[in-house]
């Protein structure tokens, strides 16, 4: 079982977890926190290095480092994990806002440890979640990573946080009821008559036994369970709320990780499963996602507060990942994951700046604030290339993404889903709209307040967080070629042989 | 005429010499002694309960001309309550020793074993006779140990409401099988499935099965039946209500299990089946919708416990082995979870007074430990993983399903909405005791080495349940080479 | 059919069944009430004796009629000072009472005539049970015998009176 | 060819910006823009040698045997695939427009570098704040507009297209505690980014028809019998061809899918070249430093629009509505920037709107050609303007700059009289001046004549329209000219420094400017750049543009200018009450244009009222009100549910009992109901 | 057998309206023994009219009465120790807990 790497990225957290508990001092917390999270972040640089290195070796399984063991023998469940580009990209997005979420909440009070204890809790729901591939498992590894978000947000959160803490745990609880439902549904559909049913993903998809009939009742059922998270319209009203009253780190993550849970989830478990449910009822959520895309960059044009403006911004852009998943080609696909690395980056960067400036200000609301270009040359700037990067500015992982997913979504033959694609389109004008209006409020012009000159510059973790996101985020943005080979190999062409494409 | 056939019953007879002792010791201590009649009781117990999971020492078998039945699942299910019971036993050394409790306490531990044996005979009972002996033996003694703290008038009006409703209900109960025996002329469960099997659409087999399912219900706290539960185990002492929301609640669960499957089994498409969905429904949404306003801590765990009901009846609707082992398993980590609220209640009782939720504001910064045992038991009955909740809810949802018709699905829709409801009033604790900022009227106190080891068992059994497979494979592949 | 006086017997007691019981729930004096309970089961215990149990009958009086009406009596003097009447019944509770004991009326007996009416309308007949006959199946294991439930209802006597005992003495 | 120099030319200000940007704060002053301006220079040898190379290198890589010029792609590397044929590369074209634009980019850049070193700086030499910046920006700009004229597909070009939109946001908002600019640089973006999402689209309808991006493929099979005119790959030729040229073209709304996305791409180059109505970011975009006005708004990003639409020119002739389309738009903007311009008091701003009008100039000249006409003239005479007009346009801003410099205002109220106090830039604005309305031996002269030709080819309608815009653009000019240097004398304050011609760094690049200005007409244009690459004059000599004049046209178009400046000096060169009566005499078409148009309170309208008011606002309250209200009415109802059924647990015993007989009873009677 | 039936279930309706209506515990308590008497009549009438060949339903009955006289026994030690605290036996004063 060690001997699969794949494992320790349950291992690692879960030492850390042990580490963190005989931890006496804020010290020895930081430390165990940041050697942690650099050692999640070597590990899962280094599989990409050695995946690349099999692949390119021939290795031509759909999953690689497969490993399975028998946990519930009975009902056939097992540990299984096993990785392809998408979950590899998605362990290195994982990893790196792990970093610099430890390092974006190094003061964090009070209570540092429990904080980093739940944070890595937190981590190790997320970690287990991208790389297995047992249904069961993901699921109970996806609502590991929703419940310390309560405590996150309710003791170290900040504004309206009870309230916001509740809804959103609700929320989330809410969404996976949906989903608890469909995974055990898929599960007794999971193999033909006669031969023992399975949760593992691969099993099932290789079984083909879902009848159609069953798959329009399933596909829903999933996908509107991990579309809660991902914040598809109607359900994303926990993420404004949340994300506001949630702690820096914590809005890193959610944003960053746990929302990409949401259309993770939809992609591997109710596209891939179900694709022809997926073709045939793409429309009624192609609306759905095409109204988040719009409506959330509409929403945040008039929003006040710089977490409620990212909040409403993430619903618009994680309403783009399931949009482009939804289109059901290769591309559009592509798009899906790259925006979601992208928006994950980009969104913890944002919400590392923004807590970053709100523990110097004290206040969010932009109408308080100005100028403070001048005042924090540092985050300003940072804050300006991130918003570059969310607005599409090529050379930044925005644009790559969207453009992959815009060129991928009008590929598709049926003219609706291409005058939807246009709809979509529109977002990147909106999005520049309230980018700016936000920079344009915060960093220039005059000095608002009086008290805001005595404010310093970024300290040094607060760099070392900053810089490693936007390196981040600018390598995808210069390499993209090397990121969509990453994850375009891994598309099943089988499912695209289903629906006829 | 063939005694040997006691020998069967192994588990009845050990628990008998438990409570012999007990009630000797009791009996014949001498009064500076008597303070040790608790550690005793556990003692033995914790022996008795040890011996039954040694494989061999309890065999299976059928007694009494299929009056009684010790099948795997049967031994095994008396085997979870006594891990229940013995915690119970251990939480209640404290409680049991203070001034106003301390002259009866021989009288607690010997009504405890009683009611416990009861339970195994309601469990074990393949005849309606000995199955209404079981239910009195289990319920009325538990009318005595309610109103144990003579000196509260909650514990008085909760034994009022308690024997009073119990009574009227067993009479229901009775007068339902009066209606079984006038269909089918026997009150042995196999002849009685094979006597319905051709009266499923008559209207007093359906008045028989409602009078039935109302008095069994009843134990349960199935919703209507429930109005006594919230009162009662407010009234109650502690311990006596962690033993009547655990341990009478698992051992009817399973009880009504096997009257549903073996004497009823066979109206089964039609009957029953419609009645359980309405009544789970009642129950887990009327269970959580009372427990939303709570602020008394057991009252709220009453109505908390009442919806867990609506949730193992689940696994009765599943009637396959996998529902089966899915509510031994649930009712098992139910033990653990309940048993560590309850303890962590008692505790905050006993050294201070204080069972209002408001009293645990700020909890975890004068009593980390206490507050964080207290999360892990609401996470674990909320169903949050990887705490052993989540998996009982897990398998249990599965075992329904496993069915396939279209209204399981919806039942579990529902089911799993309503842990929605369940999920907000547990993190309602959770907020009080670590999110709340004021200050706590609770001061840091120690609790005692029982209480503390009671926790330690329940937090370990919180923990791993869930994670180490062991448990729940074992429960599956024993229910199904029995089944 | 029946014979006439078996007739007149059944009525005689189906009627003071009746009618006492009516009288039990609604006589406004506690110890009246516990004096036509006291009839009921007289009446009971008849009817018994025409059914051909005997053995019933006559444990019916000793346990009924002798124990629990005289625990019942002692209980009532107990708690209440002679001549308390109850306070006339709120017409709401009263209608709720009706409401209960109509509706199980309704359903039940529907259950029963649905199923039972003409069932059955002869007495068929049976040997009495024999005193050996009783003693044999109650110490029995076989089908039918009740070796079992007689220990198991010691076990419940036992803890009841312990119960008792506990609630009842005075610390 | 090599392809070192070429990635150099793309590498060296990518560099410059990358060091300047990371350590330009760590850097002095001098050094960074020493080193920025060093970067430009090698940038602008580079260059030209590439684009000599191209046009006199007569390698046959570029030059066929009969002497027409063709495309040269000298790499072309894999930046992002999408799908097989779909596939973004950046790469590095050579043909007879991109080796134009090589040669204007960096020249202006240069310049700009340059004059930068001393405009950047205040009258004791102390260097505005962020001066590193500045230059790090100008050599990202200057890396974008590269990017974008080299670019092999339109892909590439959409990329840099954008990266030279975020470089002109970065570049206006260069004073960002000024407000003004602030909102100025925030205009530009958005409405640039507007007009690039109709780009967007069209290269998403272009591409889904035609599987692919590449320019080359894109243009390769223009009309009937003209196909293999570049050397292009026969399969996707054919692809393109066969899509476009069924009779049964997909439509869309009436229009082919074609004129659809040509339509679009053109809304994009409508934005960057400031057409009507995308053109209200570029008055304000004067916000900006005055040599970024020269290089971004003058002479380079602003003619994108034009490059773009000569790129894909052989596109657009297979749908010759959409090059109506172009006209008109082109004739309306010019028409209506000169009119603007006639009535404003900013000097930036009356150059903005020349600058709008000219451009307006070039698309008409595009929109106009067509190959049965002097082997497209149109074509030719657009690129030739855009080159002579980034000359001019450049001096005169950045003449404009010095005198704003000095003056410390834009307003020519302030200056007035200025001839004496600065000689040489008086001289070097007259020259753009007599450049910009068309005086001959000036270059505006050529290469505004050739589009006039254009137009009179195309319909006599457009010549005369086009002809009187031209006669507008020499009378606002020298409006212009007399206001800051004549009207009247010169006051200067005490205690300020009397106005004086600027250090060398600034003047430098005025007379270089200058000096092209002159000579610039006289570059044989025609046998340069021409739409499908056949040189158009078999002979070439220094006079080939005047031999081959359209003498009635330009003898016309000369006469409207030599009138025009003459009612200019009428009415401005010395202070008289003429203009006002004048304005007085049109009051509202005075108005009107002072206003321009009210077109930015239009804008202003649709944005606020519109978008923000009954757009977003209602959504954002939607959003918090109904579907999060939805959300905490779920809450709510479970709570008054909760309560409601409170009453259940009535705490007596009876009830208790009643609710559970009548629970068991119609348990029994409902299940009996149902299943009988 | 109905002659039988019905006025054992009339018995039964009496105990439920006597159990709902009264205020007196022990009252309450004798409404109680009314409906268990009623199920005993049952089982009786059953297996007599009906499966006259065994003895079910009549040791029912036997352990019936047993365990009713069981439950009074308790329930009348639990009143008395009410009544002890309260002095009076009133069930309406009974209703604290609630809600």
């Amino acid at each position: 079982m060690f001997s699969n790497p794949l494992i320790y990225f349950v291992v690692i957290p879960l030492v850390m977890l042990a580490g963190l508990a005989i931890c006496r001092s804020i010290g020895q917390i930081r430390a165990v926190a940041v050697t942690g999270s650099l050692a999640l972040t070597a590990l899962s640089i280094w599989l990409l290095v050695d995946y690349l290195g099999l692949r390119a070796a021939g290795a031509d399984a759909p999953m690689l480092y497969c490993g399975s063991w028998s946990w519930f023998e009975p009902l056939n469940i097992h540990l299984a994990v096993g990785v392809d580009g998408i979950s590899i990209a998605m362990l290195i997005l994982s990893s790196i806002i792990l970093l610099t979420g430890s390092f974006a909440s190094w003061k964090i009070e009070p209570n540092t440890k429990d904080f980093f204890l739940w944070l890595i809790l937190l981590s190790t729901g997320v970690f287990g979640f991208f790389i297995s591939i047992d249904l069961f498992t993901m699921f109970m590894f996806y609502e590991v990573a929703l419940i310390p978000m309560y405590l996150l947000i309710g003791v170290w959160g900040s504004g309206n946080k009870n309230y916001s803490a509740m809804k959103l745990t609700l929320m989330l609880m809410g969404g996976s009821a949906f989903l608890m439902l469909g995974l055990i549904g898929i599960f007794y559909h999971s193999a033909p008559e006669g031969m023992p049913l399975t949760w593992n993903l691969l099993e099932i998809r290789a079984n083909e036994s879902i009848s159609e009939g069953w798959q329009y009742f399933l596909f829903p059922m999933t996908f509107v369970g991990f579309g809660v998270l991902g914040a598809m319209f109607p359900f994303h009203t926990w993420s404004p709320d949340g994300h506001a009253s949630a702690p820096t780190a914590v809005s890193m993550l959610h944003a960053g990780v746990l929302m990409k849970l949401g259309g993770y989830g939809c992609f591997r478990v109710a596209i891939y499963l179900m694709p022809q449910a997926a073709n045939e009822l793409a429309w009624i959520f192609l609306i759905l996602t095409g109204i988040s895309v719009v409506y959330g960059a509409f929403s945040a044009c008039v929003q006040t507060d710089l977490k409620y403006i990212n909040a409403y911004s993430s619903v618009s852009h994680c309403g783009l990942v399931l949009f482009a998943i939804l289109m059901l080609n290769t591309t559009a696909m592509t798009g899906a994951i790259m925006q979601m690395l992208s928006h994950g980056l980009m969104t913890a960067l944002f919400f590392a700046l923004i807590g970053m400036i709100y523990g110097r200000t004290h206040t969010r609301d932009i109408r308080l604030m100005g100028g403070l270009m001048k005042i924090m040359p540092y985050l300003a700037v940072c804050y300006v290339i991130a918003g570059f990067a969310s607005l599409g500015l090529p050379g930044l992982s925005g644009f790559v993404a969207e453009m992959t997913i815009f060129i991928g979504s009008f590929q598709h033959a049926d003219m609706f889903h291409r005058v939807f694609t246009i709809v979509a389109c529109c977002s990147i004008v909106i999005t520049a709209v309230y980018i700016l209006r936000v920079v344009g409020k915060l960093l220039f012009g005059p000095v608002q307040d009086e008290h805001h000159l005595q404010l310093t510059d970024a300290t040094w973790w607060e760099r070392v967080s900053t810089v490693t996101l936007i390196v981040s985020v600018a390598a995808i943005g210069c390499f993209p070629n090397f990121f969509a080979d990453l994850i375009k190999f891994t598309f099943s062409p089988s499912i695209f042989a289903v629906i006829g494409q | 005429m063939d005694y040997s056939q006691f020998l069967i019953m192994k588990q009845e007879i050990g628990l008998l010499a438990v409570f012999l002792i007990v009630f000797l010791a009791d009996t014949f201590l001498p009064r500076r002694e008597q303070g040790s009649i608790g550690v005793i009781s556990c003692i033995f117990f914790a022996a008795f309960t040890v011996l039954g999971f040694v494989p061999g020492v309890v065999g299976e078998g059928m007694a009494f001309s299929d009056m009684y039945e010790a099948t795997w699942p049967v031994i095994n299910i008396k085997n979870i309550l006594n891990v229940g019971v013995l915690i119970v036993m251990i939480q209640a050394l404290r409680w049991a020793d203070q001034d106003m409790v301390r002259i009866r306490r021989g009288e607690f531990y010997e009504l405890l074993l009683v009611t416990l044996l009861g339970m195994y005979l309601m469990i074990s009972a393949r005849h309606f006779l000995l199955f209404v002996i079981g239910l009195e033996t289990a319920s009325l003694p538990l009318a005595a140990m309610v109103a144990f703290d003579k000196h509260r008038y909650e514990s008085r009006e909760a034994a009022v409401k308690y024997i009073l409703t119990a009574v009227f209900s067993s009479a229901i109960f009775m007068m339902g099988i009066s209606y079984v025996y006038a269909l089918s002329g026997s009150l042995y469960f196999y002849d009685i499935a094979i006597a319905v099997w051709s009266e499923s659409h008559s209207a007093l087999l359906l008045c028989a099965l409602a009078f039935v399912i109302a008095g069994i219900g009843f134990k349960l706290s199935l919703v209507p039946f429930h109005l006594w539960t919230a009162d009662v185990y407010q009234g109650a002492p502690t311990p006596v209500t962690s033993y009547l929301s655990v341990i009478s609640k698992g051992a009817a669960a399973f009880a009504f299990l096997a009257v549903l499957w073996q004497a009823f089994g066979t109206v089964y498409p039609q009957a029953w089946e419609w009645m359980l969905y309405a009544l789970i429904i009642l129950t887990i949404t009327v269970g959580n919708l009372f427990a939303i306003r709570q602020k008394n801590m057991k009252r709220f765990l009453a109505f908390s416990s009442i919806s867990q009901a609506g949730y193992i009846m689940l696994g009765i609707i599943a009637f396959n082995p996998m529902g089966m082992a899915a509510l031994m398993f649930y009712v098992l980590v139910y033990i653990f979870s309940n048993l560590a609220a309850f303890g962590v209640i008692g505790a905050i009782e006993n050294a201070s007074g204080k069972v209002w939720m408001d009293d645990y504001k700020g909890l975890y910064r004068t009593n980390p430990r206490l507050a964080f045992t207290m999360m892990l038991a609401m996470f674990s009955l909320a169903g949050i993983p990887p705490f052993a909740g989540f998996f009982s809810k897990f398998f249990i949802f599965t075992g329904a399903i496993a069915q396939g018709t279209v209204a399981i699905y919806v039942l579990v829709l529902i089911a799993l909405i309503n842990t929605i409801i369940s999920l907000y009033y547990y993190l309602l604790v959770v907020k009080a005791m670590f999110i709340s900022q004021d200050d706590c009227v609770i001061a840091p106190f120690r609790s005692a080495c029982s209480e503390r080891f009671a926790l330690w068992v329940c937090v370990a059994g919180i923990l791993l349940l869930g994670v180490v497979s062991f448990v729940y494979n074992t429960l599956l592949e024993g229910t199904m080479y029995s089944f | 059919m029946e014979s006439l006086g078996g007739i007149i017997m059944y009525w005689v007691i189906a009627l003071s069944i009746v009618i006492f019981s009516v009288l039990t729930v609604t006589t406004r004096k506690i110890l009246r009430s516990a004096t036509y309970l006291l009839f009921v089961l007289f009446a009971t215990a008849a009817l018994y004796f025409k059914l051909d149990f005997e053995f019933l009958g006559a444990v019916q009086m000793a346990v009924y009629a002798g124990g629990i009406v005289v625990l019942f009596v002692f209980s009532i003097l107990l708690t209440s000072h002679p001549g308390d009447n109850t306070s006339r019944l709120v017409s709401k509770k009263r209608l709720l009472g009706l409401v209960a004991g109509v509706a199980t009326l309704v359903v039940a007996g529907w259950a029963l005539v649905s199923r039972c009416a003409d069932m059955a309308a002869q007495l068929p007949v049976m040997d009495n049970p024999t005193m050996h006959q009783i003693g044999e199946t109650l110490m029995g294991t076989g089908k039918g015998e009740y070796l079992l439930p007689f220990e198991a209802i010691s076990v419940l006597l036992l803890a009841c009176i312990i119960g008792g005992v506990t609630v009842a003495r005075k610390r | 060819m090599d392809i070192t120099i070429p990635i150099l030319i793309l590498a060296i200000p990518l560099f410059m910006f990358l060091l300047l940007g990371l350590t330009g704060m760590k850097m002095p002053h001098w050094l960074a823009g020493t080193l920025g301006t060093a970067g430009m220079g090698t940038v602008l040898v580079l260059s030209y040698i590439t684009a000599l190379t191209y046009f006199y290198g007569g390698s046959p890589q570029f030059i066929a045997e009969n002497g027409e010029r063709l495309q040269a792609v000298i790499f072309n590397c894999t930046w992002l695939q999408f799908t097989p044929s779909l596939v973004i590369k950046l790469g590095f074209l050579l043909d007879p427009i991109s080796a134009l634009m090589l040669i204007v980019i960096p020249t202006i850049s240069f310049m700009v570098h340059l004059y930068s070193m001393g405009y950047m700086r205040d009258h004791h030499g102390v260097y505005e704040h962020g001066f590193q910046r500045f230059y790090a920006f100008l050599s990202l700009f200057s890396f974008s507009m590269l990017g974008l004229v080299v670019a092999t597909n339109i892909f590439q070009m959409y990329i840099f297209w954008e990266l030279v939109g975020a470089s002109s946001y970065l570049l206006i908002g260069f004073y960002y505690k000024k407000p003004s600019a602030v909102s100025a640089s925030k205009k530009a973006f958005i409405v640039t980014r507007f007009a690039d999402l109709g780009f967007l689209i069209g290269i998403l309808v272009l591409s889904y028809y035609t599987g692919t991006f590449d320019f080359m493929q894109l243009t390769s099979a223009p009309v009937d019998g003209m196909e293999g005119v570049y050397q292009v790959s026969e399969q996707t030729a054919l692809g393109v061809k066969n899509i476009f040229a069924q009779s049964a073209a997909p439509m869309f709304m009436g229009a082919s899918v074609l004129t659809w996305a040509l339509v679009l791409i053109f809304m994009g180059g409508m934005g960057k070249s400031a057409m009507m109505p995308l053109h209200i970011w570029l008055p304000d975009a004067m916000e900006g430093p005055t040599p970024v006005s020269a290089l971004i708004h003058a002479a380079t990003m602003v003619v994108a629009g034009v490059y773009l639409v000569a790129r894909l020119y052989p596109l657009y002739l297979m749908e010759t509505t959409s090059l109506d389309i172009i006209v008109v738009v082109g004739a309306l903007t010019a028409f209506y920037a000169a009119m603007v311009a006639c009535a404003q008091i900013d000097i930036k701003r009356v150059l903005a709107f020349s600058t709008i009008s000219q451009i307006a100039f070039m698309m008409v000249s595009l929109g106009v050609s067509r190959p049965e006409f002097h082997e497209g003239i149109g074509y030719m005479a657009g690129m030739f303007h855009l080159f002579t007009h980034a000359m001019f346009k450049a001096l005169l801003f950045l003449c404009a700059g010095a005198i704003i410099h000095v003056v410390g205002s834009n307003d020519y109220t302030a200056m007035h009289g200025l001839r004496k106090f600065m000689p040489i830039t008086n001289a070097c604005f007259l020259i753009g001046c007599l450049a910009i309305a068309g005086i001959i031996p000036f270059a505006g002269f050529f290469s505004k004549d050739e589009i006039l030709v254009a137009c009179f080819g195309h319909s006599i309608f457009w010549y005369i329209w086009m002809s009187a815009v031209a006669g507008l653009t020499a009378f606002y000019m020298f409006r212009l000219y007399y206001l800051i240097f004549w009207w009247k004398e010169h006051k200067v304050h005490e205690g300020h420094h009397a106005p004086a011609d600027q250090p060398w760094t600034m003047t430098l690049p005025l007379v270089i400017l200058a000096a092209i200005s002159c000579v610039a007409g006289f570059v044989p244009m025609g046998n340069l750049v021409t739409w499908n690459g056949v040189p158009m004059f078999e002979h070439v000599n220094f006079f080939t543009n005047l031999t081959h004049l359209n003498w009635s046209v330009a003898l016309v178009s000369l006469a409207v200018a030599i009138v025009a400046i003459i009612i200019a000096t009428v009415m401005y060169r010395k202070e008289n009450p003429l203009p006002d009566r004048m304005a007085d005499m049109f009051p509202r078409l005075w108005d009107w244009c002072h206003h321009r148009f009210y077109w930015d309170e239009l804008y202003q309208f649709i944005t606020h009222k519109i978008i923000f008011g009954c757009i977003s606002r209602p959504i954002a309250w939607f959003d918090r009100h109904i579907i999060d209200g939805a959300m905490d009415g779920l809450a709510t109802v479970t709570n008054k549910a909760s309560y409601a059924i409170r009453g259940l647990q009535s705490g007596k015993i009876q009830m208790y009992v009643w609710v559970y007989l009548i629970g068991a009873l119609l348990l029994a009677a409902v299940t009996a109901v149902c299943l009988m | 057998m109905i002659y039988y039936l019905i006025p054992a279930l009339l018995m039964f309706c009496c105990g439920v309206y006597g159990f709902v209506t009264r205020k007196n515990m022990i009252a309450m308590l004798i409404s109680l023994e009314l409906m268990l008497n009623a199920v005993d009549i049952n089982f009786v009438v059953f297996n007599r009219y009906l499966f006259p060949g065994q003895m079910e339903g009549m040791f029912f009955t036997l352990f019936a009465i047993a365990i009713a006289a069981a439950e009074t026994a308790l329930a009348i030690a639990i009143i008395i120790n009410v009544f002890r605290a309260a002095r009076n036996v009133d069930v309406n004063d009974l209703n604290k807990m609630k809600h």
